[in-house]
């Protein structure tokens, strides 16, 4: 047999889809390791399904994990994939209309049965006019795979478990991914039988790829000019637990995560219940309010309190976080957004509660608001949360989204060294104590905790005198300590580094994005750049309060144009802020921004203007 | 042991001036509480008062120790948070039957079942205070009030009976005007590891007064409380008209007790603060006026390993088991590569 | 004796204080009747303390209760009395500041004892200072009142209570105001010797100013020239508790309150609770999350749903409207906003939770907000939330507050024949039934309730299809039914009376308020024109959505200022909303307005602009 | 009754394709409601579901009534407002261990002991389904979750216990895939007035697979399950190895059947769920395995005035001694005067 021909490409956007029973996000995590080992840049996207198990062959049971990896650097999981390997019907159904025209589909010949079809509302055979759109390459994969575990002597059952692996195989030969990391973790992970037959599986699509006719050719993609470094692939969530232990780890405070379970917050939770070796202790209290009652009562106590949540969770903590905004104790409240309102889309991802930690508290109740861009990022940000809660001794929100939770990118692990270290300072002295007298510059109250001989003193939720702390009714003295919880978090844009902006520094049109929503807008920033349209971005980590320049920076374009997953939300806190017409561009569907859409959305604006 | 000998009980007063109404049955606690501090010798500064909001609630104010004046009901999710990071700290909860009850009753029931080692004081006026007079969940049926003109319809809760129901491992009940017992309820509680619940029977003269007459005016109180003791008969009620509690199946009774008649060998229970099963404790707890006495004291005592022992005891294995977390070492765990110049 | 003279008086303002335990409320009550009688226009503001019972003559136990009548009409309780009657040393230490130079202080001399002085903390007896300043009358109130009731044989306790009759029968005389309805109260109230006692005392009262030489003269303030009509005095938390009962009467449909007790919201559950034989239930929820739910429980069976809360407990209340919001369940859910955040002066108002009602759930979650201008309005404002509701399908939020709710004001009893009515049709036809289908106009869904044959369905917080409202993750769905609930609010708007503009349709300067800043900000700007300023005022019901014709209103001045008991929050929303460059006149003190505090904001930005 | 004889079970199946994973015992659950619900004599359109959030919660979906999927914990509350002005309706809550007993503890605590006219369905799995597998308050101590990976360390809440601490009139429990025994239950629940709380064992295949085995398993149940019948003695177990249940002074105790022996003579206790006092069925509700055998059916029933009822007989005395409200009376009730031209 000759040695089939190979071809060199650019970029390559993959997409896995199968019943949640398939092991679908197992093979696009593998796929993804080989692929970063390879030296590309990349990014991934997983899409559950909503359902814990739709029935198998369902539409609702269809889960997606798609791969975008390149020779040069990118930002996001593509707009549309070029290949759709799809294990079912079904799987074909929910996904091929985002497939590029031309692209490749590989199909589970074995899956197209009658009954299969019934379940994915196919009336007839979709795959002859597939065939008139799209490279379509069947294989029996059911039946390849059997064969090449029968010896092994599994039930069936076991033995189908396995064809993921096939799969894997074949699309590592096909992008010549090596398979060295998904065979040495079948082996950490499996014994018996089921480890041999997830090798051979493993093998076997590889080999297939190799021997069959169904591939002439095979194809490559060069590394990547990525800067030097260690790299380790992570997603947002797991960046997020992380970026928690490096807090207590460089503040030297234990730390106390509060947290009832919810999609998608409940990974970090369960990523850090693996790390108590790190002194921290995960307390998965009765509800939410009970969960962040419990990091603040830590907060009193002299360490270090944390809560994740979601929308809806985030809600019923509200109460508890304006009782920190008076008491003045450091928290980080964690919000990883997904798309509602109420239950909503638990599974989907929505960047729509900034104005609910913005504004909603009973009352005037300021904190500071971080929002992570990438997934990690959110290690970074997490470190910036907690420093300024026990700098500021104020209660911190950290606004990430599902998108971030759950894709995954090449990070450059940071050297221990290099991260903030922050020596916490509590009160000891007893010599003229009051507990709400203020640092001259932070304003930041003393941190004075239980155990301190001589700083017995009692703090609550009625308003307090200023300086004393003690309770106080006093109009002037309500005047007063509002101004100050406001003036104090306004502070904290004195220390954050000027706005940076990608493009030029004035011209035609900014694009204002915060949040997840960073790669999209970046790509298609440098895009319309790319083809000579003058347009900049800039991207905000501190929704409140804004860094200091920010309105001069807004001032030197003639028009903002503010994407968000939402109807408007950072749009209308720059309007009201700043007397600037921001227009929104907004979606709300449960998904990211493709680049193709902010584009257009580029693009239409700079029309209307010409 | 030295702080018990040298702090006095003016040690725990705070500077604040105590604002009850005239008569309020939270100064008798107020003031017991602080009379009994001294002798724990812990000191002053590891004690720690959180609460909610009612009358009740305005407690840790008057306490010269740290003190956390939370928002409704949420008091024990607070203390539980500050316990789990500090065990060394003794940290007091003090509630209301609104505050701990209505609003507050999820988090009170799982703290119990927890057992966080914490010392839960719930003043029951049957009332709530602070909001001028609505009925609370523990009021009796048919109470007029001004949420409920026509009397309440609503069954009441009894604190014992639900901490029971939550597998509480210590649970009493005491007075507020009744010093001694009071105290020694107290001493009790902070001595018992893990949540100790103490039901306080408090009198609100302005919305609710007299509520525990029977119990309250030291006259009455010899016929309708009955005291109860480890390892003595259930027995109540003055000189020739003693009675005691039976206990059949399960079921409780009441049976009255001739001069010089032995109430064990009437039938009369003994009773155990230890049992294992809450099964003996709870028949106790279903007993009220005007059938029954008011029992008052300790009616469980048990030992089961706190809450906050058992996660530090997680967090002391995992370091002995892996050793001090290294964050360099989370950092690179997994499949990582380098990319060169 | 010679008669004694009387002098004529456009308008004076009393303020009545003592110990809480002093009934000053009822006396404050009972004057304000007469008062009312008399002809006069009022408004009132009762001011209690935050304790329950502070100890007897502490600062913290000082009650207050302003009158302010006249014989124009007026909005306000006064910017500062012209009397002060002061029980004790704390009282007058507590309010003396507040009295207009050389006005009167009446006080009881018998209560300036050393322990009382200590008590009020004055290091020495004020009067002879406050000679200096202000008309000073000592009475004997505590042994005049002993005497007149000697004869009685009452305990010395129950002796003191009537004292406050006693001052009130004296200021009767002294405004010329009858006792007849008072005395008749009286007699309804009370029996035995309490009644004897207490009528004594009042007439006591009235005779000493007759005879005693300490009141040369007497006032007389001629009747107002009021709107013809049947008047009443109705205090917000009345009027709103009688406009949920008038409601559920001109809709035919039994009411449900939801309520936990909370200051200030807790008298419209024990009013409410007084009229069961309207049909009207009340319910006291264990917390503010179940009052609300089991509102929407009422409206999801198709009663009439409605909670009432205040801040902290509007807050937990969140979670179940953003499920109204999806479900697209009637329901009214009334905030009465006091100072904050967290429990914060609970007994001091402040209108703070704007943000909170528009922004406060997760996601994008559109709802009508309204709010009372008045007390009075109060009741008409509950009438049109709950028609809102049930029109539109859609939780409505009514923010009032603190000041609106425990002030008084002479109120026109509506006509009930002059009500609006409206008549609930439930959907009940199975043809071609679609629980999201919609109304051509409002785009309400149909309310199809339990108990009718053949339109069974299920609804819930997770997203719905459009129409058949089933659960649905597809993209363009989320993004349709999420413009949906922001479209039918919207179009709330279209029936919306056009802006009212208190003034000149245009001009330099326009003054924008919402709820119970209305008196105030109207009287400052008539007060403003009258002496020739260029000054206008729009005074906004409808805060959600906002009138169609608003922003062209604001358009029409130069300047925009906007006065509120908080930050600026409505300010925000207009600057968003419109661009227009709304200046804050802001006060955070737990107090309402004062007529001067607006003016002097007036003037300061037309004097700027000069 | 014509319903009754009319519908059938597919009347009670809606259109929605129900989606639990393979084996979940909720399958079992529904089918057998939907048996049931005919029987009822109940029009369909007077039944409402009504439920929190949860693998559980799903249920009204697959109802072809009136159903209502509400928020994580509060449905007993919606449901509370929906019986005080709807009494015509049957008002069924379903929920889980997470739902109902985490989160939602304290509106189930006063949804109880308030005594609402609803049927409570609660799914015990003793795991958090749709959330993939975190502890719940039922869990085993010791239970190795995602959030639990060094194994839970808080004491579990017993459902029942924690009914019947919340003096409930109606506790029963029953077992997903026992159908006889689920549907007989089901049916006590339907007639019971007032709340009636049912704690389901329900199998969670994929995150807490064979938790009730001892009971779900036709074999081994004869060995472990105890049923509960009104007037029987607590006996169970195979012939040859037949044991009962005692409880003296409270404490229950297993005795030894030799075959032929008489389970009263040997003190074992004869059944009463009908008891005015819950002692008695809380000391049932104490037992657990593996030194007790499960106990199924019903702990307690007795009668006490539902909740709405006592409300609507509150209206319908106002009305009766004040008359309809008049609109017009109440606002020109009290001081009122008239301005004339
Ligand atoms: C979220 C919230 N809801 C309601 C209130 C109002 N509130 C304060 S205390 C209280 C009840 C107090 O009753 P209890 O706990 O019995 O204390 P007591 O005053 O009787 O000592 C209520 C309803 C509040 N402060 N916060
Ligand atoms: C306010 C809120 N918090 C958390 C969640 C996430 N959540 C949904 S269901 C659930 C627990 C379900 O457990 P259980 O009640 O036992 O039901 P099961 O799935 O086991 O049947 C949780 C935590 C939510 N939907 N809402
Ligand atoms: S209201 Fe009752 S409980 Fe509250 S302080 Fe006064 S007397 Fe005590
Ligand atoms: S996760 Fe468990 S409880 Fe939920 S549907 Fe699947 S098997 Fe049933
Ligand atoms: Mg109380
Ligand atoms: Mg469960």
């Amino acid at each position: 047999m000759p040695h089939k021909q190979v071809e060199e490409l650019d970029r390559v956007a993959i997409r896995f889809a199968g019943d949640s029973g398939d092991g679908i996000q197992l093979t696009g995590t593998k796929f993804t390791e080989s692929t970063a080992l390879a030296g590309n840049d990349l990014a991934t996207l997983p899409d559950f399904p909503a359902e814990i198990r739709a029935p198998a062959g369902t539409l609702a049971g269809v889960s997606g994990f798609q791969i975008h990896f390149a020779a040069e650097d990118i930002r996001t999981p593509a707009d549309r994939p070029d290949v759709l390997v799809a294990f079912n019907p079904a799987a074909l159904r929910a996904n091929v209309e985002d497939v590029r025209p031309g692209g490749l589909l590989v199909l589970n010949a074995d899956s197209f049965s009658e009954k299969n079809l019934d379940k994915a509302d196919y009336a007839e055979d979709p795959r002859p006019a597939l065939r008139e759109r799209f490279r379509v390459v069947e294989i029996p994969l059911t039946r390849l795979n059997r064969e090449a575990v029968k010896e092994l002597s599994l039930s069936q059952r076991d033995a189908d478990r396995c064809k993921n692996f096939f799969a894997l195989g074949l699309m590592c030969w096909l992008y010549h991914r090596s398979l060295e990391p998904t065979l040495r973790w079948i082996d950490k992970r499996f014994r018996g039988p089921t480890r041999e037959a997830n090798r051979r599986v493993l093998l076997a699509g590889h080999a297939f790829g190799e021997t069959s006719e169904l591939f002439p050719v095979s194809f490559v993609v060069p590394r990547a000019k990525i800067e030097p470094g260690h790299y380790r692939n992570i997603t947002g969530n797991t960046a997020l637990a992380w970026g928690i232990v490096a807090a207590s780890v460089q503040m030297q405070r234990p730390v106390l995560l509060g947290a009832y379970p919810i999609t998608p917050a409940s990974d970090v939770l369960h990523e850090l219940a693996r790390h108590r070796h790190f002194g921290v202790k995960t307390f998965q209290a009765e509800d939410e309010i009970a969960a962040a009652a419990a990091a603040v009562g830590a907060g009193f106590a002299g360490m270090l309190g944390v809560c994740t949540t979601s929308g809806p969770g985030f809600l019923l903590k509200q109460e508890v976080i304006n009782l920190a905004v008076v008491a003045e104790l450091p928290v980080v409240i964690v919000n990883i957004q997904r798309a509602g309102p109420s239950t909503g889309l638990p599974t989907k991802t929505e960047q729509a509660d900034l104005l609910a930690a913005m504004y909603g508290r009973s009352s005037d109740s300021p904190l500071p608001v971080l929002a992570p861009a990438t997934p990690g990022d959110c290690f970074h940000v997490m470190l910036e949360a907690f420093q300024l809660a026990v700098r500021y001794m104020t209660p911190v929100v950290v606004l990430s989204d599902s998108y971030l939770a759950n894709s995954a990118e090449p990070w450059r692990i940071p050297a221990v060294e290099t991260l903030p270290r922050h020596e916490i300072v509590f009160r000891t002295e007893p010599e003229d104590f009051a507990p709400y007298a203020r640092h001259p510059d932070t304003l930041a109250r003393p941190w004075a905790i239980p155990g301190t001989p001589g700083l017995e003193h009692r703090i609550g939720g009625l308003e307090k005198q200023d300086v004393s702390g003690t309770v106080s009714y006093t109009p002037e003295n309500h005047e007063r300590m509002t101004w100050l919880r406001h003036e104090k978090v306004a502070r904290i844009a004195r220390e954050l580094a000027p706005v940076s902006v990608n493009g030029t520094p004035r011209g035609r049109l900014l694009v204002v994005g915060w949040g997840g929503t960073h790669g999209a807008i970046v790509s298609a920033v440098d895009e319309a750049r790319a083809e000579g349209l003058d347009v900049s971005s800039v991207h905000l980590r501190h929704l409140n309060p804004f860094p200091s320049d920010l309105g001069e920076v807004l001032g030197r374009f003639e028009r903002i144009l503010v994407p968000e997953l939402n109807r408007g939300q950072l749009a209308r806190l720059l309007r009201a802020e700043f007397l600037v017409p921001a227009e929104s561009l907004s979606k709300v569907q449960g998904q990211p921004f493709k680049v193709a859409e902010i584009r257009a959305g580029i693009e239409a604006v700079l029309a209307a203007e010409a | 042991m030295e702080a018990a000998t040298t702090a006095t009980r003016k040690d725990f007063a705070s500077d604040q001036e105590v604002r009850w109404c005239p008569g309020c049955g939270d100064y008798s606690v107020l003031a017991n509480v602080q009379r009994v501090m001294p002798e724990f010798g812990v000191p002053r500064e590891n004690f720690v008062f959180v609460s909610g909001i009612g009358c009740s609630s305005r407690f840790p104010y008057y306490m010269n120790t740290y003190g956390f004046h939370t928002i409704h009901g949420r008091a024990p999710a607070f203390a539980t948070g500050m316990k789990l990071v500090r065990p060394d700290l003794s940290v007091w909860v003090v509630t209301g039957d609104g505050d701990g009850l209505s609003i507050g009753g999820n988090h009170l029931l799982h703290t119990i079942r927890r057992n966080v080692d914490l010392q839960i004081l719930l003043f029951n006026n049957r009332v709530y205070g602070l909001t001028k007079g609505q009925y609370s969940p523990t009021s009796r049926v048919g109470m007029k009030t001004k949420s409920t003109p026509q009397g309440a319809v609503d069954y009441p809760v009894d604190p014992i009976a639900f901490a029971l129901g939550a597998s509480a491992t210590f649970v009493a009940r005491t007075v507020d005007v009744d010093a001694a017992h009071l105290q020694e309820t107290l001493r009790r509680a902070f001595a018992h590891p893990g949540t100790a619940f103490v039901e306080i029977l408090q009198n609100c003269p302005v919305y609710n007064d007299n509520e525990w007459v029977q119990v309250e005016d030291r006259k009455t109180r010899v016929e309708w409380a009955l005291p109860l003791e480890h390892g003595k008969p259930l027995v109540y009620g003055p000189k020739g008209a003693r009675r005691g509690i039976r206990i059949d199946r399960g079921i409780p009774s009441v049976v009255p007790l001739p001069d010089g008649s032995d109430p064990v060998s009437a039938g009369v229970a003994v009773h155990d603060e230890r049992h294992e099963s809450p099964a003996y404790a709870f028949a106790l707890a279903t007993l009220h006026l005007p059938e029954f006495p008011v029992l008052v004291g300790v009616f469980r005592a048990v030992e089961r390993p706190s809450y906050e022992n058992l996660v530090q005891e997680q967090v002391d294995r995992a370091v002995a088991e892996r050793g001090p977390g290294s964050l360099k070492g989370l950092l690179e765990s997994g499949e990582t590569w380098t990319v060169s110049e």
